[in-house]
């Protein structure tokens, strides 16, 4: 089985008028993660959303596993978890709910793996609640708990710890710092930088 | 964390059991479409009031015409078919807003097309949630509004079945409409532009279907013909919504 | 030595170059064909021996007609060919297309009430073939309402391009059911194009005619492609150049 | 002369038509060409302003 690897090549993008990214590239592999850092409107977020396939570059590529993403899109995006700015959860749902159909698309997933990874997240009192009535800290966790249940080796966060107190921030740089101990790969745009937990961290700058 | 011990560990376990092998226990596309599906349909019953939007609205329509015509019942039984399926055209519209709006807004979209299952199923189940929630109820309320216009009591199985059927292209076909017009502020004109004119042929059948109905003549001819429509929309619409769907997401 | 032809055709700055050469080589013959057709559709043609002189109107009406189905397809194909090979030329041209053909679909239906008022005695009959007229007009004006909606071109181009392609799927869809429904209603209408019995010197004027508003429509494609190729270029040098020169 | 422009009576139904569709004709001209000057004005404009900065 191929390495996992993910490789950028020479991204250009244009939103409109502004030249974004230009030329960004770099490589990770196994383990490895990256900060993406620069002030607001450099290009974090589109960048982000160039990786995960979802806005198509002017120019450049990205590889996975040494192939074009857009060869095997599918295959891609089940090895992929994207986090954004906002957790991706339907404010009429429960977490518990929320969780429930967000993950069970994606994979099979039992009760108490559920269970386990709404407690993991401190959401056990409150994950039967709608999420219209939890704070953003509480949503943020409920999204760290769906990305903790997808189990995929790429990891792609949209500023992880927004909203988040002390001991959620922490949580963020536990999970992480699983994630790369099981060979996963994270990449993660922030503001400051990640939490501590978090060794050998490779930054990317961009500028606006 | 209270207990970092066992769940942690457990959860762990069930990474360590999936690493490297993507996430091993992929659900399969049905799975994904069932659960699709049953997501809609669970919101939509937690927030009825918008259920009930489009039938009160087809309800008013159709009042309106004995009011503005006439109310007497063999001028409006000539008038019922069309009455009917206008009121039905611009009910499912005025339901297609919303068919798509919300899970672009809380980025559930997004997390669909980034699932790795394929966005047409997904599309598709969206769709037919949407016509379990609107293009059914106006079947099955089709009969009320032919009878308060005068039709004989024979003609409603042919109604309804019109109705179900034509119901089925229309949300097809507004699924692209919806799809397109995304992330656009004030949608609700452009949206009926880019939907009437190609819901034409749906509306033509499907008054001539309920007109049959009404005089007790055959109607399986636009009775397949709508049913090819919806055929044809079946396997062509979710397509073309999911590509229009990915390029909002850009 | 195919293909290298077919690429280039793809690059914007020679597409840019290439449609400023041409656009004259396609603008002076349409001209001389249309002046030629006026002649001999006005002067030269007998009058019909059913409709008098009123049949003259067939020769802007028709090729009006035929100009806003034949945009209206190669709006879908290029749009397909934009979509399928992300071809900016493709969505181009298609972008080119909707204003052009939107107002040759509007003089259609004009000409074509005009012509129904003496014939038939009202200027508006659910004929079918106008009734199909007016859905393309608002076909068109979805297409170009939709492209407006949207800020971002190449998103704008994505998404018209979609809708131009259902559109085309949808078309000998709408033609036929338009025409099911009006067979239910009516009988057939009175006018009829292109009768084979029609004598040459009638029939001569509406095929130059036809040719005429053709070339004149590439010449238009042309000067139009020219501006949305070079909305569409943010980079390169080229665009110092073609805007210089 | 007075005959051409009469039409065999049907002159109140072809001058227009002919009217519409040649304003059409024109029309399509004048748009096509102010589309490229806007262009041209346009692209100018970009490039000056990314002139001023590098």
């Amino acid at each position: 089985m191929l390495d996992e690897r993910l490789e950028v090549e020479n991204l250009h993008l244009w939103r409109g008028e502004r030249h974004v990214l230009r030329g960004v590239h770099f490589a990770l592999g196994r383990g490895g993660c990256l900060e993406v850092t620069g002030p607001n409107g450099s290009g974090k977020t589109s960048l982000l959303r160039t990786l995960c396939a979802l806005i198509y570059p002017e120019e450049g590529r990205v590889l996975w596993k040494g192939e074009n993403v857009r060869r095997e899109l599918p295959a891609f995006h089940a090895a992929l978890a994207y986090l954004g700015h906002e957790p991706p959860l339907k404010a009429d749902l429960s977490a518990r709910e929320n969780l429930r159909y967000w993950i069970g698309i994606r994979r099979r997933v039992a009760a108490a793996e559920l269970d386990a990874a709404l407690e993991r997240v401190g959401g056990s009192s409150w994950c039967d609640r709608l999420v219209r009535t939890l704070s953003a800290g509480q949503r943020r966790r409920v999204a760290l708990a769906g990305l903790a249940l997808l189990v995929v080796p790429l990891w792609i966060l949209d500023e992880p710890t927004t909203n988040l107190d002390t001991e959620g921030q922490q949580l963020v740089g536990s999970l992480i710092a699983e994630q790369l101990s099981r060979g996963g790969l994270v990449i993660a745009a922030v503001h400051q930088s990640l939490p501590p937990a978090v060794r050998d961290v490779r930054r990317l700058e961009l500028s606006p | 964390m209270s207990t970092p011990g066992a769940p942690a560990a457990a959860l762990t376990r069930a990474a360590a059991a999936d690493d490297g092998a993507g996430s091993t226990p992929a659900a399969g596309a049905l799975d994904a479409v069932r659960l699709a599906l049953l997501r809609d349909l669970k919101l939509a019953f937690r927030k009825r009031g918008q259920l009930v939007q489009p039938l009160a609205f087809f309800a008013l329509v159709t009042m309106l015409f004995p009011l503005a015509v006439s109310p007497e019942l063999s001028r409006l039984r000539e008038i019922a078919p069309g009455v009917i399926w206008v009121a039905a055209l611009l009910a499912s519209l005025l339901a297609l807003e919303f068919l798509f709006r919300d899970d672009a807004y809380d980025g559930t979209l997004e997390q669909y097309a980034l699932s790795g299952q394929s966005l047409t199923w997904l599309v598709f189940a969206k769709t037919a949630a949407h016509w379990l929630l609107t293009g059914l109820p106006l079947a099955l309320m089709a009969p009320l509004a032919a009878l308060s216009l005068g039709a004989p009591s024979a003609s409603l199985p042919g109604i309804v079945g019109s109705v179900a059927v034509g119901s089925v292209a229309l949300s097809l076909i507004g699924s692209i409409g919806a799809a397109l017009t995304l992330g656009m502020k004030r949608s609700g004109a452009l949206l009926s532009l880019l939907t009437l004119p190609l819901s034409l042929p749906v509306l033509i059948f499907g008054a001539r279907a309920t007109q049959l109905a009404i005089s007790g003549g055959p109607l399986l001819a636009p009775l397949e013909l709508l049913g090819a429509l919806a055929v044809l929309g079946v396997t062509l619409a979710p397509l073309a919504a999911a590509a229009a769907v990915r390029v909002s997401l850009e | 030595m195919k293909w290298t032809w077919l690429h280039r055709l793809a690059s914007p700055p020679y597409v840019y170059a290439l449609a400023a050469r041409l656009t004259p080589w396609f603008a002076w013959p349409a001209a001389l064909l249309i002046a030629a057709g006026l002649w001999g559709g006005l002067v030269l043609a007998p009058a019909d021996y059913q409709q008098g002189d009123g049949f003259r109107i067939i020769y802007v009406h028709a090729p009006s007609g035929w100009l806003s189905l034949m945009v209206y397809t190669i709006m879908g194909v290029a749009a397909a060919v934009g979509l399928i090979w992300r071809i900016k030329v493709a969505h181009a041209v298609a972008a080119s297309c909707a204003p052009i053909g939107a107002s040759f679909t509007f003089a259609a239906l004009v000409t074509g009430a005009l012509w129904g008022e003496p014939m038939w005695g009202t200027y508006w009959e659910w004929d079918p073939r106008l009734t199909s007229e007016l859905i393309l007009l608002f076909l068109y004006l979805g297409y170009m309402g939709l492209r407006a909606g949207i800020d971002d071109t190449q998103r704008a181009d994505r998404a018209s391009a979609l809708l131009a392609v259902v559109g085309v799927v949808n078309v000998p869809i709408i033609h036929y059911s338009v025409t099911w429904w009006n067979s239910l209603h009516q009988a057939p209408s009175v006018m009829r194009l292109g009768r084979p019995t029609m004598p040459p010197t009638m029939l001569l004027p509406l095929l130059l005619m036809l040719l005429g508003f053709t070339l004149y429509f590439v010449a238009l494609l042309l000067m139009r492609l020219r501006s949305e190729v070079l909305a569409r270029e943010r980079s390169a040098s080229w665009i110092r150049e073609a805007v210089s020169a | 002369m007075r005959e051409f422009f009469d039409m065999g009576g049907y002159a109140a139904f072809v001058w227009p038509a002919y009217l519409v569709t040649l304003t059409v004709v024109v029309l399509n001209m004048v748009w096509a060409r102010r589309a490229l000057a806007r262009s041209r004005a346009e692209a100018r404009r970009r490039l000056d302003r990314r002139g001023e900065q590098p």
